[in-house]
């Protein structure tokens, strides 16, 4: 059954120091960036995080890896025009990075949701990436073994979700929601609006109420803050 | 040839905007595109609005329309290079686990990437200086060069200091193998294949010229003037 | 022990619907929970209405209401016995892939199953008869054994020639190996782990009597009467 | 770009004897009864399909085995009160059965679309249906491998088409529809509308336009016919 909260406080209380959470969000679009200040807040530390970049200016990931708590972070395009609080932490050797090209990323992610073992995919094929790894060549092409990804928590910014957790999305702030949710021991998600059950067309939904636990609604976490180049 | 290919091919080494309106001509009409973030978002520049192109962004959309201005801006509609964007009619939103399947499953029929260097063979290297010092960001970059029907490299074909970017072998760290097709640069247009590299099209120089400037790359003359 | 468990002890061996609401009584209000196709189906009917369980059908919807008659009828809308099925409000609809993606990575709490015969370690027959004329039909039955995070199989204790069907290993093909948690029968409830069968529950029997029926099975008394 | 035709004989002129048909549907819901009727009429033989069952009834996919067209299925539950026509060819030897667990046939399926060499799946593993096959343990479970399915065709039955080749589905007749249509080389649809290109939100797409080549407009194939049992 789906929670629904008060405020994002409450929302992140039970994320503990040490484990792992998945931010969605590509850049700033979908990034649940009051999930993460209060992330921030909750002094939780040693994290270990999957996001597919590595935080923008000063604030959401940014500011939770600039504070000193992430460990390790899991990702494919950390080096980004504003990322000086991960390129900081990088350079004096103060967080692990584990490159990963986005779609095996994307597909790791839905792979630990899915209940798969891992899958051979062709991306990344005799790069530096795929170095040290179990290859295979299947019907004539070849592919490196990807293992699955899954978290303790998820932390998601969707458009709208129902009195059953049922959740929309807005435009390209999809990106790595749905799949993120699907694969956490515990989602927790910000909304801009909670409707009655009902309030969403059961043919529209995107990610289905069984893959949220928490809820909390956010009417001005919506649209997403503008945020600096590539 | 065309009247506006033999003009071009007389009037010297092209604007990076012609190689862009090249690589635009060449792209068949209802194709589905994916323009890497960079240089080849140029090519979007050069289609013509009733060219049927479809657009893919990475980050989860078909039918992405021009850069947004002004009111247009949504923050929650961006291409891959994070720059807010529009929508067409008929567009579809989707999520990243399904837009890489869309693209390592070979839907997509051209993906335009830049480089760094494309060997004979059409391995591309893009993604990373392999400079120690270099934090190093992959993104997108391997999925798409071996995702599309068909992978366009545009890319200038010498750098600022004058080495060569069509080599015999990558001497970067490499993105993927064997899977550039076409390469575009502002000299010539380069078709890979077979193990040969044939050149179709000069701009304002001739294959012999082009083969001495790429030592260890056996050029293939192509262009019908040899 | 509750009155009703009490009486349901001292009356003697369930019906197939008193069997079904000893299951209902047991998901927890806001389980998501797939019944499986024949006995299991029962198991609706004893829901309560303000119990919050969302069913789940494997052919792609979660909010599954009560079977569909006269007019509610839309052959587009069936369970995974294809019968014609009603949608509850905040009900969703997905794909096969995602449906199977639900169940197989441990998201639905519950999975009632029929079976024709379970195994002490909780291995699981109920797709196949393994009879060599038989036309083998297996559908959904082994994603649903190991998909969800509990498996409950609700089945007659004995086959109708009188043949156990809780086993010390199963001599039928397998659907699954060690995903059976409960056995709801007629005659008592079971708890399989830990490489023990606990009787949690009789009905008009006993531990002693229970065990004297199930050679090779060793049962430990766990109804708090012995 | 998706082509527009105006029946469903000219939807599958195109496929010749001996080519693999993915076929949509969970028993009728979804199944494109008029394409296959078409195909019936083609007189394409030697066919593998891939479908979860093996027809019902006497109209569609049962007519098409009824026929002698299909020369090896692939499928997860082919056995059913009304499958006479599978059953007669199955004990006659006529048609060869490659049997595969429902949720390994979809994944298969999925990852045929999606690029993959190949996945472990829990399911099936210690069973008849993983004799042979190559198993792993991972993270303490064991799986099974599977390898992707593709195919030359697939026919779909959806719900709305707009101009541009984008789906939406009606309730369960969504099923197999989207992971087939994203798995075969052509991809056949018919659907009860067409509406202009705009017509259908881009955020409730289920189905985009770049993954089917042919649409028939059938008015008349809505909704899926009665059908007998299980």
């Amino acid at each position: 059954m789906t929670q629904f909260v008060a405020d994002p406080d409450e929302a992140v209380a039970g994320i503990g120091d040490g484990v792992s959470v998945m931010i969605g969000g590509f850049g700033t679009a979908g990034q649940p960036v009051e999930l993460i200040e209060a992330l921030v807040r909750s002094g939780a530390r040693d994290l270990t995080v999957v996001n597919n970049n590595a935080g923008n200016g000063d604030v959401g990931l940014a500011a939770l890896i600039g504070a000193g708590r992430v460990r390790k972070i899991i990702c494919s395009f950390p080096r980004q025009s504003d990322s000086h609080h991960f390129d900081a932490k990088y350079r004096a050797g103060e967080i692990e990075l584990e490159l990963v090209p986005q779609g095996n990323l994307a597909e790791r992610i839905r792979a630990g949701g899915a209940g798969l073992g891992g899958f051979f995919t062709p991306t990344g094929y005799g790069t530096l990436l795929a170095e040290g790894r179990e290859t295979r060549e299947i019907g004539g092409r070849h592919y490196v073994f990807e293992l699955p990804l899954t978290a303790d928590f998820a932390l998601v910014k969707a458009h709208r979700a129902d009195g059953m957790g049922n959740l929309t999305y807005r435009k390209t702030a999809r990106n790595f929601g749905p799949v993120m949710a699907t694969a956490a021991r515990h989602t927790i998600v910000q909304v801009a609006q909670v409707v009655p059950t009902g309030g969403i067309d059961p043919e529209v939904v995107v990610t289905p109420g069984i893959f949220v636990d928490t809820v909390v609604e956010l009417p001005s976490a919506q649209p997403a803050p503008e945020e600096d180049g590539q | 040839m065309t009247d506006e290919a033999a003009t071009l091919s007389a009037a010297g080494p092209l604007t990076r905007d012609e190689v862009a309106r090249v690589v635009a001509r060449d792209i068949p009409s209802g194709s589905y595109v994916n323009l890497g973030i960079g240089l080849p978002t140029k090519v979007a520049n050069h289609l013509e609005p009733d060219s049927g192109v479809v657009l893919h962004t990475e980050n989860g959309m078909l039918g992405m329309g021009p850069e947004a201005h002004g009111d247009e801006v949504d923050h929650d509609l961006i291409n891959a290079g994070k720059i807010p964007v529009t929508e067409l009619p008929g567009a579809a939103y989707f999520h990243h686990a399904d837009s890489f399947a869309m693209m390592r499953g070979g839907h997509l029929d051209i993906c335009v990437l830049g480089a760094y260097q494309v060997s004979a063979g059409g391995d591309l290297a893009n993604w990373h200086t392999g400079r120690p010092d270099d934090i190093p960001a992959v993104g997108g970059a391997m999925d798409l060069a071996l995702g599309a029907k068909q992978t366009f490299v545009m890319m200038d074909l010498f750098t600022r200091s004058g080495e060569p970017k069509l080599v015999p072998s990558c001497t970067y760290p490499l993105t993927g193998l064997a899977c550039v097709s076409r390469v575009y640069t502002e000299r010539a247009v380069f078709l890979l294949g077979d193990g040969q590299v044939r050149v179709r099209q000069t701009f304002g120089t001739n294959v012999a010229d082009l083969q001495a400037g790429l030592p260890g790359v056996e050029l293939v003359d192509a262009t019908g003037r040899a």
